[in-house]
């Protein structure tokens, strides 16, 4: 549930420093989880994967990569919580309309299998400052 | 006139889950609305209502009891879960699960509950192994027996069979009023027929629903029918959602310590269409229960894709269904 | 010393279906084998021990009489299919399922029983269409409570609630014992060992089942170690294989005509490793049951492709066994 | 169940009139069927398939064809009872060892399935007379 919650409405940005874009992104379960329970966070954009290494994801003022996430056994991403998902891609997405797919894949302890939660959004980069 | 009894009334924070997630309500919004409804305890699953988890913040808890204080309700339950993959190369081990289990009995004390919520996962030993620390706090520990478990599975009967070995009235059951789904909830059929499911199979599924054929056999049909993949997943769900006797309740009652009261929807007419609180509730007054039905509105994951959520109204409604069938007012 | 009982011990012929097929013994044999180990209530697969049903030659009829005359055995129990599936096409409809059991109460009679086991697949309304002929006969008619099926599944829940709103006492069940599957049958697994299962995941399997998991998850776990199709297929009998609670017979035994004393293998310390008659056997006396006990013995198929069936020597244990929980000498 | 029994020990032979060879069959089940519910009896011999067309079934004196066994209504196949397969095949093997596969496919009313159940059995054909 809360697929179409998944990125924050209207946040898919470049980011402020060239290094790539960003949305915010809301944990797609009932309570909030320890990072170690993050999986995956698979995103495409505009038909194309992006690779596992190029994501970061950022809370609460700390960023790890999604293998960093695996193993942090305290931090947690809490229930409706806005954390922010970044993607390394010099330049960032070019001005105009673009389609953000985020899938967050979740280990659930009583779950038998990890149950995988996607969002899609359109978004719109506005042109870079001249 | 209804026999009398001693049943209270509650609410479960899970119900207003969407709202809090959208920041649409404050825990202090939460409880304000049980409150007014005239239900009283609540119930909170505490990694949804509050933040850091398990040091929750001061702050946080004080704000609990302020609003607790202020609208005259109080904590009934803490829900625990047990992260037996909080590793992925390998689960929790015994020693790992009993620390967890006995964590969550402080933090439950902190909150002022004197019931636990036990997910169903918990291996009974476990629970066992945290009988002592139970009676001590004088917290209760109850197993959520949810569907597709029911009081008649070999887990929960394992469960029984090892908890009532303990002679302790601190280790009961918390039994979720979903395993008592008997009739097919419409919210379901209808998410899967906006899914893209076949009209011709959901109707199938309804009837051999209808029928009790097992479930098994109604999947294997499914397929023969050239089933979808969504046609397939309503199948599945007649193994989740599960019809048992709500008189077996009977034989635990001395041991229930409180209800999920699980609502898919509250339709105009007032009744939960699947759910058939109508027979439950005299159950419970025979039984002599003397814990609360505690709302759990479960219906927000089968309409957020076409519907406006409001999860206040559909409390508001069940809650009257409460009140009508306990004989208040 | 034991409780004083009214409960009676039987052969289902079914035991002795291997050498039957192989022609290894007649119909007089098997009879005269129950009967001589005091287990005189015969219960027959008719389509198993007599040729042309339903039109079953006379001279069959005959011998049958004579046979348990002979031997001192009378008639207890006709064990009766629906063949829903007759038709390639269509599944029979209503008129017909009631049309075909109507048919087996008549051949009942016939037989000189006075118990007809139902074939669990029986839709209730059509068990209960046929009460008044079933009342008109003197042959009451008995669901095969048989595993995955139980007391409180959904099915039987349904029957329960239909034939019970008809007041007959010619309508009820034959609980087949194969639903108190407590331990792993060990026939199941050395079967399954042959057959090529992984033998640590057969361990795993085992302990799962001790722990009572839920089938389903096994079933996943056992996909994600990379179980071979052995491995599955013995993974699979978690679901077919339930373990409840015998007790939850009490509430059903006047109602309980016949009982399936369904075992797979008697060990040389006369014990049912899998199936705990040193359990069940009390609560039929607590209950005060009078029917028989009714041997059947099913662990040929577990073991054809490697040893020698024994039925004889099978049922002759398991008859001891019986004698001695039931105080028998 | 009963799979090693499904061919009659030593039954393998050609028919006497030349026209193709057969063997005794026994119903893999534990009571008797009417035929309609034996969906097929596939039979392979030395690795090659028999068409379904070439096999006839012959019990107490009637012969079907497997597509006649599907609408026979009355007919039976009894419990343990040995019934004659056979295979249109002018001249019928030739004389020395071969392997024979029958698999009899069952439509058992209260499975969901329909059971194959398979027997492999080596046979020798003697020489014909000379
Ligand atoms: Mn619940
Ligand atoms: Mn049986």
């Amino acid at each position: 549930m809360y697929d179409q919650h998944i990125i924050y409405p209207g946040s898919v940005r470049n980011t402020d420093d060239g290094a790539g874009w960003q949305f915010g992104a809301r944990l797609p379960y009932y309570r909030g989880q320890i990072l170690s329970a993050v999986e995956d966070i698979a995103i495409t954009v505009d038909g194309e994967k992006i690779a596992r290494e190029q994501v970061r994801f950022t809370v609460r003022g700390r960023t790890f990569t999604l293998d960093e996430l695996e193993t942090e056994y305290v931090e947690r991403w809490e229930f409706g919580e806005v954390a922010q998902v970044s993607v390394l891609r010099p330049g960032g997405l070019p001005a105009g309309e673009h389609q953000v797919t985020a899938a967050v894949q979740l280990r659930i302890s009583y779950l038998p299998w990890s149950p995988v939660t996607s969002c899609t959004t359109g978004a719109t980069i506005a042109p870079a400052h001249a | 006139m209804t026999t009398p009894h001693d049943i209270k009334r509650g609410v479960s924070l899970y119900s207003y889950q969407y709202e809090t997630f959208l920041r649409r309500m404050t825990l202090d919004d939460c409880i304000a609305h049980a409150a007014s409804l005239g239900a009283r305890g609540i119930e909170v699953v505490s990694e949804q209502s509050f933040t850091g988890f398990p040091d929750v913040p001061q702050a946080q808890i004080d704000g609990w009891f302020d609003s607790l204080e202020r609208h005259g309700a109080y904590a009934q339950c803490h829900d625990m879960f047990l992260d037996v993959k909080l590793y992925k190369d390998r689960k929790l081990n015994f020693e790992e699960m009993v620390t967890s289990l006995k964590r969550d009995l402080r933090f439950a004390k902190r909150l002022g509950c004197r019931n636990v919520r036990v997910i169903v996962n918990t291996p009974p030993e476990v629970v066992v192994a945290c009988v002592p620390l139970a009676e001590e706090l004088d917290v209760r520990m109850g197993i959520e027996v949810h569907s597709p478990f029911h009081f008649d599975h070999p887990w929960i009967l394992r469960y029984t069979e090892l908890t009532r070995a303990t002679g302790s009235d601190h280790v009961g059951y918390v039994p979720d009023m979903g395993m008592y789904t008997k009739n097919y909830p419409p919210v379901f059929r209808d998410r899967f027929l906006r899914l893209g499911a076949t009209p011709k199979i959901v109707e199938y599924i309804l009837e051999a629903h209808a029928a009790r054929v097992l479930a098994d056999y109604v999947l294997m049909d499914v397929r023969k029918l050239g089933g979808n993949a969504v046609d397939l997943q309503m199948a599945e769900t007649l193994r989740h959602n599960i019809w048992s006797n709500p008189r077996r309740m009977l034989e635990f009652m001395p041991w229930i310590f409180n209800i999920h009261a699980k609502f898919y929807e509250i339709d105009d007419s007032g009744r939960e269409p699947a759910i058939p609180y109508e027979e439950i509730i005299p159950v419970l007054i025979e039984g002599g229960y003397q814990g609360h039905l505690s709302s759990e509105y479960e219906g927000q994951r089968h309409i957020e894709d076409a519907f406006e959520v409001d999860g206040r109204e559909q409390v508001r409604r069940q809650q009257d269904m409460f009140k009508r069938l306990l004989g208040e007012a």
